[in-house]
């Protein structure tokens, strides 16, 4: 294991440490732990909050910011965090317009978001949440868990946090929310593993002329290995699985190529390049593109794109101000 | 069956058990997971065990809930709600309890499963741990007119059957359930855990 | 070679392509090559231009936008761009105001800025220039070609940029980069190699325990290999290089902790934690901080840190307003 | 000694060259470089081997111009400012010429060998394509009354000298320069592909 890291212990702590002391202007860290929190507190909105396993920087502490979130908990790398500790992110963040959790819909988030909510209502705080679930690698089906939650989320924290800071009340930011969620739909490829810390090897390994497509954002499997194409033959693979589970034709719509964190720009660049000619092709309508790191999974070199239909509310939404590290608009 | 000094003298023995297995746990979690299993597990229990001296005088009740609220807020992932209500529920169960019989352990185990299906909404055959907690609670019922080291012996049998047959299933629930066919031939992490601690209270009764 | 992309010897224009569809709104490329203008001409003021070889995304193209960039050049994977390239660039952006190259000091982009700057004047643009060299890795001397030029380059795309959008005359805008130049200064490391997809092996390789200390933005070799240490011994090795370089004492600083392309953000903001405390510790105060992937080698994994010294004009002008797809303030 | 068709005919066989130690002088501009200079050369005398047959009927002068224009807007990096120069002085030095002899010949080496240097301000000695230029330069103008076969046999033997001793020297120009004594044992790419270039010229005369 090739990192820079120091002792694999500390490199949740450190990591937010680092982030914290990089905006300070930005943001705060709670003494009790891994919560990052806006520097200052805005009253009177619908607080949102976030987080998840550590391992997908700039998600979340990066999103945390004027328009997205209010906070972020960062759990061990991979590893829900614990409901205590968002809990303390909730109390941090509450007012009195209530507090709404973005979840991404893993067995482990889900339980302990839910945990922590219902402990927060305990003490008089109303929570709403929303789960994420834009994966479509995955069958949504009623004899399973569903989809997962990947980097569509942020289209969530976006939009849902743009509402939120106009004023928009805890039912209308959840109802945003979920229609970004019902809208947007999202699915990866990898060619390189990443390697939890703490585990000291890769996830996966895959051989010299595999790739994983529909791989998860901790390295999970996807639906199949194929051997390794081209960038466009790969990217069709994927926008042909996005594509035939919503009806796109004739909208607008958002585009998000997200890299896992070990894949240059240059590459996600020229994905892009294919994905704009494939939706022009198809007389979909693009009407914003973001191209980088938003969802990483650590070092893992892979992808994935993430489109959602947009409309009207979404898009002045989307465009609205926001000030967060990874996300100024 | 044990005393309080008894219960923490397993916890201790879980704790050394989970540590030790804490790589294999591991990898276990790796071809239908996260690989985080067992290292999810070992910084749980190793709160645990920082905790045990200060509970040395407590009824088996609080030791367990501290147990639960420790596995709660230091495991997360999918394992910690789940083994933290059990422990949590337990805790309830076994609230001013000083002793306890095999009655009451199976008293116990019971309701700390049926939290386990509470939290995680899963059932028989969707390859999670309970796939070894409910065959292995029928087996210690059965024989529950038994002494305790024969109805732990059952129990533990009945637990790494269920492990074997986690092997045979696709997963519903969990992270493996994203996997769906292809699950199939892999060894459920969860179960693995509760077979290991299932066989520890076993070996120190 | 486990890249996304097709053709290799597409991929400086499937790239710049990619880029370019991606912020319509920011960016154009010149029907002529690989160079990348804003999409609307701003009459009036210097023009900045910049550029090199590809391989170093989002440099140069991402930070072409109001504030920063008029134009970037891009040349093939680490190969300077060629004159008639950079003349193409220089004859669009021109203005009465006159065109300010940036130029980062490697011999081959020395010589193609300087013919195309020769050719310009022949067509009566008047062009000035700085040649950037901040790495304190490579020895300054008469009878060497002097240091390179890396990531601190970008603070002098800032701050010059800024300066132009301000109406600074072509001298002020010269002088400006000039003192960042003087101010700034940057080392690097790496543990895992990048690729020129053209070349289809590793420029260098490393052994599982090894690191490259000194290391250059296209993998040249640095000052010295070294056992792998923790990140904050490297770190402090990259700081005792930087620090010895200026006096730093008692200033305020902009620091960047820069990622090689394969280097997950994790890593960085670990990084981050370590340069912060140690500058605190010195009494150097820290300004501003920017960490993430500026100026990138491919999918390397390695990052560097850049210190520059600031004064009142510098802070104010690192803070003004910039739009570009890779900086916004 | 050539005429225009021979001129022509040696760049082909100059950029079949290149295109075969392609590889080779990537290679070398890997440990003191940064692994391109065979790319680098090899697109652009590709792109020169398009423009050739539009050349067929054009004097020496005017080849040897667009053969530098075309170096210039298309290699890129150290090397194309450095041979496209040489190219576009040779080509003014040999502006009219249809013919040129051995004289003429060392003329033009000159004039484009002393562009380089203009270009690159550097000398002798600092690990540059000019340790195998110079020598070779001298090498054929001691036997400049020599038939150009053996003329150019000179400058052969001279200028891979001049690479050999590349090897022993520390870089003090270029991008080699950032590696001060560590380029000391390591081959200069510039000077191996101006050794191929001479070696095709005495071969195709
Ligand atoms: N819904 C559920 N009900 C019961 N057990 C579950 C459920 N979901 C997951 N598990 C168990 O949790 C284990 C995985 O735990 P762990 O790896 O620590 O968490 P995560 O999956 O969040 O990484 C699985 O092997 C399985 O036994
Ligand atoms: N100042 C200079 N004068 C003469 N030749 C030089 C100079 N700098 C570099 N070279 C030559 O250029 C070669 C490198 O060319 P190339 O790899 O194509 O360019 P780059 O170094 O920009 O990647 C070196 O091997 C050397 O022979
Ligand atoms: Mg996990
Ligand atoms: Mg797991
Ligand atoms: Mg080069
Ligand atoms: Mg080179």
């Amino acid at each position: 294991m090739k990192k820079f890291i120091n002792e694999t212990s500390q490199v949740e702590n450190e990591m937010i440490q680092g982030m914290v002391k990089a905006y300070p202007k930005h943001l705060k860290k709670l003494d009790c732990g891994n919560v990052v929190v806006r520097a200052t507190k805005k009253e009177g909105k619908v607080a949102l909050i976030s987080g998840g396993g550590s391992g997908h920087e700039p998600a979340h502490g990066g999103f945390v910011g004027t328009g997205m979130l209010d906070a972020a908990v960062a759990g061990a790398v991979f590893t829900s965090p614990t409901p205590d500790q968002i809990l303390e992110g909730i109390k941090a963040i509450a007012t009195d317009a209530g507090v709404f959790m973005v979840v991404k819909n893993y067995t482990g988030d889900v339980m302990n978001f839910e945990m922590a909510a219902e402990m927060a209502e305990m003490e008089g705080i109303s929570v709403k949440h929303v789960v994420t679930n834009d994966d479509v690698a995955v069958k949504d089906s009623l004899y399973t868990v569903g989809r997962r939650g990947v980097a569509g989320t942020l289209f969530v924290h976006k939009i849902a946090g743009a509402l939120a800071e106009k004023g928009g009340s805890l039912d209308e930011v959840q109802a945003v929310a979920q229609k970004v969620v019902d809208n947007v739909r999202t699915m990866g490829a990898a060619i390189e593993p990443c390697t939890v810390p703490a585990a000291g090897e890769p996830g996966f390994t895959l051989e010299e002329d595999e790739m994983e497509i529909g791989i998860g954002i901790h390295g999970e499997p996807g639906t199949h290995r194929d051997n390794i194409k081209t960038a466009d033959e790969t990217t069709d693979i994927l926008l042909t699985q996005i594509l035939a589970d919503i009806d796109y034709s004739g909208s607008e719509v958002a585009v998000m190529v997200n890299g896992s964190g070990g894949t240059p720009l240059m590459e996600l660049f020229i994905i892009n390049n294919h994905v704009a000619d494939v939706l022009a092709e198809k007389g979909i309508k693009v009407y914003r593109t973001l191209v980088g790191d938003y969802m990483t999974s650590i070092e893992m070199k892979g992808f994935s794109i993430s489109i959602l239909k947009l409309d009207d509310e979404m898009k002045e939404l989307l465009d609205a101000p926001a000030d967060a590290p990874a996300w100024k608009e | 069956m044990a005393d309080s000094k008894k219960v923490i003298q397993i916890l201790r023995a879980i704790g050394s058990k989970i540590e030790e297995e804490k790589d294999y746990l591991t990898k276990l979690d790796q071809p239908i997971g996260d690989s985080d299993h067992g290292i999810n597990m070992a910084r749980g229990f190793g709160e645990v065990e920082k905790k045990l001296d200060d509970l040395a005088d407590k009824d088996i009740g609080t030791i367990l809930k501290t147990v639960g609220m420790t596995l709660v807020s230091t495991v997360g992932g999918a394992s910690g709600p789940l083994y933290g209500s059990a422990f949590l529920k337990a805790g309830m169960a076994a609230a001013g309890k000083t002793e306890m019989n095999v009655q009451d352990f199976l008293e116990i185990m019971d309701t700390a499963i049926q939290a386990v299906q509470q939290r995680g909404k899963a059932v028989l055959d969707e390859k999670t741990m309970l796939d070894a907690m409910i065959p292995s609670l029928e087996a210690m019922k059965a024989e529950a007119s038994e002494d305790a080291k024969t109805v732990l012996k059952k129990g533990v049998e009945a637990a790494w059957k269920g492990v074997e047959h986690t092997k045979d299933i696709i997963a519903t629930k969990g992270r493996a359930s994203y996997l769906g066919e292809r699950s199939i031939g892999h060894q459920d992490p969860g179960a693995t855990s509760y077979s290991y601690i299932l066989e520890v209270i076993s070996q120190q009764i």
